[in-house]
C-alpha cells in the first residue's frame, strides 16, 4: 500500500518536472515553472525517504549528507557571476553524473546476484555514461574557466585512441552481460568511462564548450533514464527523459546558430578539430577613436544598435551599458540591442546579463529581426563581440565560421567595435570588419570605455540644459 | 526482471522525450540560459536513487559511494534551482507589454 | 491486477493525456474539422480490445458483442480515415506561400 | 516473447497516433499526419491478431467482420457531403463508443470471476461511459440531420431525472464493485448508460450539438482508456488520452467562441436550457436588393469581404462563391473571406467547405485579423450567416448571445446579406444588423443568388470587353 502511494506521489513529482519545462516558455510563467519543478523534488526527496528498508543510521547519513551538499549548493547557486554561468553548469552537470554513475556502481554491487542480462547491459551503459559525463563537464569547466587551455589539443592517431577505448568499454560492458559475477570489470568500465570523457573534451575547442555542455546534459538525462530502467523508477525515466530531450534541442539549435554539423559535435572531437584554421588574414589601416569622439558621434545619431558580445560578459560592463542606453534616449537617440543567437559563451547568455541590468526584454532584438534594419541604422556599437559580426562568415569559404549567420553589421553606416586589443574572438580567427573604413575601433576593457561614453552623454547633456 | 516492466518502462521513456520534445521546442531564446540551468537541475535527478543507497546502509562500499552521490546530487539539485530563480528573477518586461514573447494563444 | 501495473498505467495516461494537450494546442482553426474527423477515427481503438474478444470466440453471447464491436469499430475506423484524408487534400495554399499557417520554428 | 513484440509493436502504434495529432498543426504536414495514423493502426490490428488464443472461427468471423465494417466505412467516408460533416462525426462516434462498451461488457462476462475492485470500479464506469456516448452521439446525429426537433425541450423535474438516472448507475457501480458475481446488476448499468445519453442530449439546442460532439469525443477517449486500464492494454490508454485531451481542447475553445460557460456545456443541458430565450426584437424598414443591383455595388468596390456561415453550407454554394471571388478579382476588386471560429456548426467548417472549392487557405482571415479592418471595407457580402455577425452580441445585455465575439461586419460602409427569408439563425434569435439602413437583403437560396451574381459580373465584363 504504502509503496503504491509512494508511486502516485513520484508520479506527481514526474508532472511537476513536465510542467516546469512547460512553463518556462514564456517568462511570465517562467518563475512558476522553477516553483513546479523544485514541488517536484520536494515530493520526490519525501517519498523517496518514506521507502521502506532505510536503516536508522542511512537516515542519520542522509540528513549530513543532504546539509553539507545543500551547504555547498546555496554559496554556488548565488554567488557565481552571469559570466561564469556555463562553466558552473558545467561544474554542477559533473556532479550530476557523478552521483548516476556511483548509484549504478553501488546498484551493481548490492545486487550483483539478481541482475538479468537486460539490467546489466543498461547498467553498464549507465555507468559509462555517467563516468563520461563527470569527466567530461570538469574539462569542460576547466577549459570554459581558462584553468585549462582552450585550444583544441589535437594528436595523431586521435580519433584511433578514442574509439580504442570506447570500443574496449563497450566488448567489457557485453562480457559483464554474460559473465554477471565478474565484478572485477566494473571499475575497469568507470576507468574507460572517466578516460573517454576527457579524451573527448581534449579536442574540442572553447568556443565549442556550451554546445558540448548541453550534450553533456542530454547524456546525463539519459543516464539517469537507464538508471531508472534498472531501478524500474519511473521517476527517473520521465526526468532523464525530459532532460535528455532538452539537451539534445538546445546542442542542435546552437549548432544550426553557428552552422557547425550537429555530427560533428555529436562525436565531439571527431571533426571539430579543424574548426582553429584561419582564413586569410585581412589587412589594411585601422581607424580608431577615443570615447569622447565616440560619444559625439552617438548623441548625434538618430538610431543606435548596440551588438553585445562575450567581451561585455568578461567586463562585466551590462550595467554601464543599460546606463548608456539610458542616457542616449534621453538625449532622444533611439536605442535597439540585437542579440546574436550564440553571442557570449551560452544560448541566450547576453540576454540574461541585460536583464540582470535590468533591460527589459522587448528592447531586445533577435538576429532575423534586426538584420534587415542595419541599413537604416546611423551607429553600431559592438561591445566586445567578434565572431558573431565577422563578415567573412558571408562571403570567405576559407574561413572556418563561413556559413555562419551572423549580424550583419557591416551594412550600417557607422559601426564602433569596443574591445581592448585586436585579438581574435573565440573562433581565433582575424575580424576583416576592424579594417573596414567605415569601422571605428576605440579600444579598451568594455566597462571602462563605456563608463567613459556615458559621462560624455550625460556630461553633454546637462551643459545643453544650462 | 520481467520483461513486462522493461517494457512499460520503454513507454514511459518514449511518452516522456516525446513531451519534452513538445515542451522544449517552445521555449523562446531568451530563456534558453534559464532553461539549462534549470534541466540542470533536473538531471540530478539521480538524488532519488542516491538516498535509497544510503539509507539502505548495506555495505561500507556502498555508504560511501551513496554519501557522496548524495552530496553531489544535492549541491546540483540546490545550486541548479537558486540559479535559475536567481537569473529569471532578473527578466524585466517595459510597459507596455509587448506580446513578442508571449506564448501563443491556445487555438 | 496487481496495483503496480495499475499505477504504471497511469503514467502512461497521465503522460500521454499531457502529450495530448500540448500538440492539440498547435492545431491551427483551419484544421479543427480534419482534426475532429482524425480524433473520431483514433477513438475507435477500441477495435483492439474488440478484436480480442472476437477472436478468442469464447461464447455465442461474446461472439455476438465482438462481432457488433468489430463491424462497428472498423465503420468508425475505416471511414473516419478516409474523411479525414478526404478533407486535407482539398486545402491548398495560393503561390507565393504565406507565413502565418505555418508551425514556428523550433527555437 | 511473442507477446513483448506485441507489446513493441503497440509502443509504436501508439507514437504513430501521437505524431498524427502532432502533424496535424498545420497544413503542409497534415497529410503525413493521417499516414502515421493509419500505419499506427495497421500495426495494432496486426499486432493484435498475432495474440496468442485467437482460434480458427475467431479468425473467420474477425475477416468477416472487418469485411462488413469496411464495405460501411468506405461510403461513409467518401460519400457524405462536407455540409453534412457534424452528423457524419457523431454518427461514427455512436459506433466507437459502441464498441467500447460491448468490449466492456463482454469482458464483464468473460473475466467476471477473475476481476479485482479497482478492475470492476473501471469497467462498470467504462461501461457507462460507452453506453452514454453511444446514444448521445445518435441524438446529437439526429438533431444536427433534423431528424428530430433541433429546439431543447424541457420538462420540469429535468435536472432531477438526469440526477437520478445517473446517481443510480454510480450506485449500482459500487455494488457491483463488492458483489463481482452479481452479473443482472450489468444490463441494468447499460440500460441507464443508454437512458442517461438521451436524457442528456434531449435538452439541448442545435446550436450546442458541435461542442456536445467535440465533448462525446472526449468521453469516447476517457472511455477507451479506461477500458485499456482494465485490459492492461497501453495503446489503448495513450490512445484513449489523446482523444480524450483533444475534444476537451476542442469545446473550450468552442465554448471560448460563442462565450458559453464551459461548465454549462460540460454538464450539457443543465444550464443550457435558457439559451433560446429572445433579446427585444428589432423593428423597422428593411431594404432588398436584387442580384443585378448587388452586382453592380460589388463590382464598383475595392475591397470586398465575404462572410459565409451555415447558410452557405445548406445551399453548398461553396463553388459558386468561389466563382464570384474569381470573377470580381478579374474586375479589379479585392476578395477576403472572413471566417468565424464557429460559423456553420463545427469548428472550420466554412475552412472545409472553402478549401473544398479550391479557396487558397490564406485568402481566409481569422475574426482578430479582420475585424479591425472592417472600417475600411466597402462591401461585406454576408453569404447566410446570421448570429456570427449579429451586432446585440455586443451590446444587448438582454441577448442570449451578448458577449460572444462576432465578426463586426456593421462597422463596414456597406452590407449585402443573402439569406431566404428573415427567419432566425441558430441561436433563434433576432438580427437588428438586417434592420440597419446600411444592409442590403438580397433574399434568395445562396448558391442561386451567388449564381445570378457571377453571372452579372462577368456578364458585365464582357460588355465591358467588347
Ligand atoms: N553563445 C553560445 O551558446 C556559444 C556556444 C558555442 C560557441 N560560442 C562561440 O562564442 C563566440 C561568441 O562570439 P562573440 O562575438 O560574442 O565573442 P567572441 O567572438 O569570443 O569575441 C569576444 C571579444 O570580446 C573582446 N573582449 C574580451 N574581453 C573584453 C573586455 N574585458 N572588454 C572589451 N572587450 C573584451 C575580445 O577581444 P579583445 O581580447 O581584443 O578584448 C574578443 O574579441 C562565437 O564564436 C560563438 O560561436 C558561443
Ligand atoms: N461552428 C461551430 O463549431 C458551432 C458550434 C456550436 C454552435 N454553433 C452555432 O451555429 C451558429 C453559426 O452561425 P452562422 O451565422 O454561421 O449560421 P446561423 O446563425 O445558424 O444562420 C444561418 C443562416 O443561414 C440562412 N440560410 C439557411 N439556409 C440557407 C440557404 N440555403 N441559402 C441562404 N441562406 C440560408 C438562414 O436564414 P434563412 O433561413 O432565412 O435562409 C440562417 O439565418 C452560431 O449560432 C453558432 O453559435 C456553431
Amino acid at each position: 500500500m504504502r509503496l503504491h502511494i509512494i508511486e502516485l506521489v513520484y508520479l506527481a513529482a514526474a508532472m511537476g518536472f513536465a510542467l516546469s519545462l512547460k512553463w518556462m516558455s514564456s517568462p511570465p510563467t517562467a518563475r512558476r515553472g522553477i516553483l513546479a519543478g523544485e514541488i517536484g523534488f520536494v515530493l520526490a526527496i519525501g517519498a523517496t525517504l518514506a521507502l521502506p528498508g532505510f536503516t536508522n543510521e542511512g537516515y542519520i547519513y542522509i540528513a549530513v549528507a543532504l546539509l553539507i551538499g545543500s551547504a555547498i549548493g546555496v554559496p554556488l547557486g548565488l554567488l557565481v557571476p552571469m559570466t561564469a554561468m556555463p562553466q558552473r553548469i558545467a561544474l554542477s552537470h559533473s556532479f550530476g553524473a557523478l552521483a548516476a554513475a556511483l548509484v549504478g556502481t553501488a546498484h551493481y554491487y548490492l545486487e550483483t546476484t539478481h541482475l538479468g542480462k537486460f539490467e546489466l547491459a543498461v547498467l553498464g551503459f549507465e555507468m559509462l555514461l555517467g563516468f563520461l559525463v563527470f569527466t567530461g563537464s570538469l574539462m569542460a569547466a576547466g577549459k570554459l574557466q581558462e584553468l585549462l587551455p582552450q585550444r583544441p589539443i589535437v594528436y595523431k592517431g586521435q580519433n584511433a585512441t578514442n574509439f580504442a577505448v570506447l570500443g574496449a568499454a563497450l566488448v567489457l560492458i557485453i562480457v559483464l552481460v554474460f559473465q554477471p559475477g565478474a565484478t572485477w570489470i566494473v571499475p575497469i568500465i568507470a576507468a574507460l568511462g572517466l578516460a573517454f570523457g576527457i579524451l573527448l573534451i581534449v579536442p574540442i575547442g572553447g568556443a565549442d564548450m556550451p554546445t558540448v555542455i548541453a550534450l553533456l546534459n542530454s547524456y546525463a538525462g539519459l543516464s539517469a533514464a537507464a538508471l531508472g530502467l534498472v531501478l524500474n523508477n519511473k521517476l527517473l525515466i520521465v526526468a532523464g527523459a525530459l532532460d535528455g530531450t532538452s539537451g539534445l534541442i538546445l546542442s542542435i539549435i546552437m549548432c544550426r546558430a553557428m552552422n557547425r554539423s550537429f555530427r560533428n559535435v555529436l562525436f565531439g572531437a571527431f571533426g571539430a578539430v579543424d574548426e582553429t584554421a584561419d582564413g586569410e588574414a585581412p589587412t589594411g589601416a585601422i581607424r580608431s577613436a577615443s570615447p569622447d569622439e565616440a560619444a559625439e558621434i552617438l548623441k548625434n545619431s538618430r538610431l543606435v544598435v548596440i551588438v553585445p558580445g562575450y567581451g561585455m560578459a568578461v567586463a562585466q560592463a551590462q550595467h554601464k551599458v543599460r546606463e548608456l542606453a539610458d542616457a542616449l534616449a534621453k538625449e532622444g537617440v533611439e536605442v535597439r540591442f540585437a542579440i546574436h543567437p550564440v553571442a557570449g559563451r551560452m544560448p541566450g547568455h547576453m540576454n540574461v546579463l541585460l536583464a540582470e541590468a535590468n533591460v527589459p526584454y522587448d528592447q531586445l532584438y533577435d538576429m532575423e529581426d534586426i538584420n534587415p534594419e542595419f541599413p537604416q541604422v546611423d551607429v553600431v556599437l559592438v561591445l566586445g563581440a567578434n565572431d558573431v559580426v565577422n563578415p567573412a562568415a558571408r562571403h570567405n569559404k576559407g574561413s572556418p565560421i563561413y556559413g555562419m549567420p551572423i549580424l550583419e553589421v557591416d551594412k550600417a553606416q557607422t559601426v564602433m567595435v569596443v574591445k581592448r586589443s585586436m585579438r581574435a574572438g573565440f573562433a581565433g580567427i582575424e575580424n576583416e570588419l576592424f579594417y573596414d573604413p567605415k569601422t571605428l575601433m576605440v579600444f579598451g576593457d568594455a566597462k571602462k570605455v563605456v563608463g567613459d561614453l556615458v559621462n560624455e552623454v550625460t556630461g553633454a547633456r546637462d551643459r545643453v540644459s544650462l | 526482471m520481467s520483461a513486462d516492466i522493461i517494457i512499460t518502462n520503454l513507454f514511459v521513456f518514449a511518452l516522456a522525450g516525446f513531451l519534452g520534445l513538445e515542451v522544449i521546442r517552445r521555449v523562446p531564446k531568451l530563456l534558453h540560459t534559464p532553461l539549462m540551468a534549470l534541466t540542470n537541475a533536473l538531471s540530478a535527478i539521480a538524488l532519488v536513487g542516491s538516498l535509497v543507497i544510503l539509507g539502505h546502509a548495506a555495505t561500507t562500499y556502498s555508504i560511501i559511494m551513496g554519501f557522496v552521490a548524495v552530496v553531489a546530487s544535492t549541491i546540483n539539485v540546490v545550486g541548479g534551482f537558486l540559479l535559475t530563480d536567481k537569473m529569471l528573477r532578473m527578466f524585466k518586461r517595459r510597459e507596455p507589454p509587448a506580446a513578442r514573447t508571449q506564448p501563443e494563444s491556445s487555438s
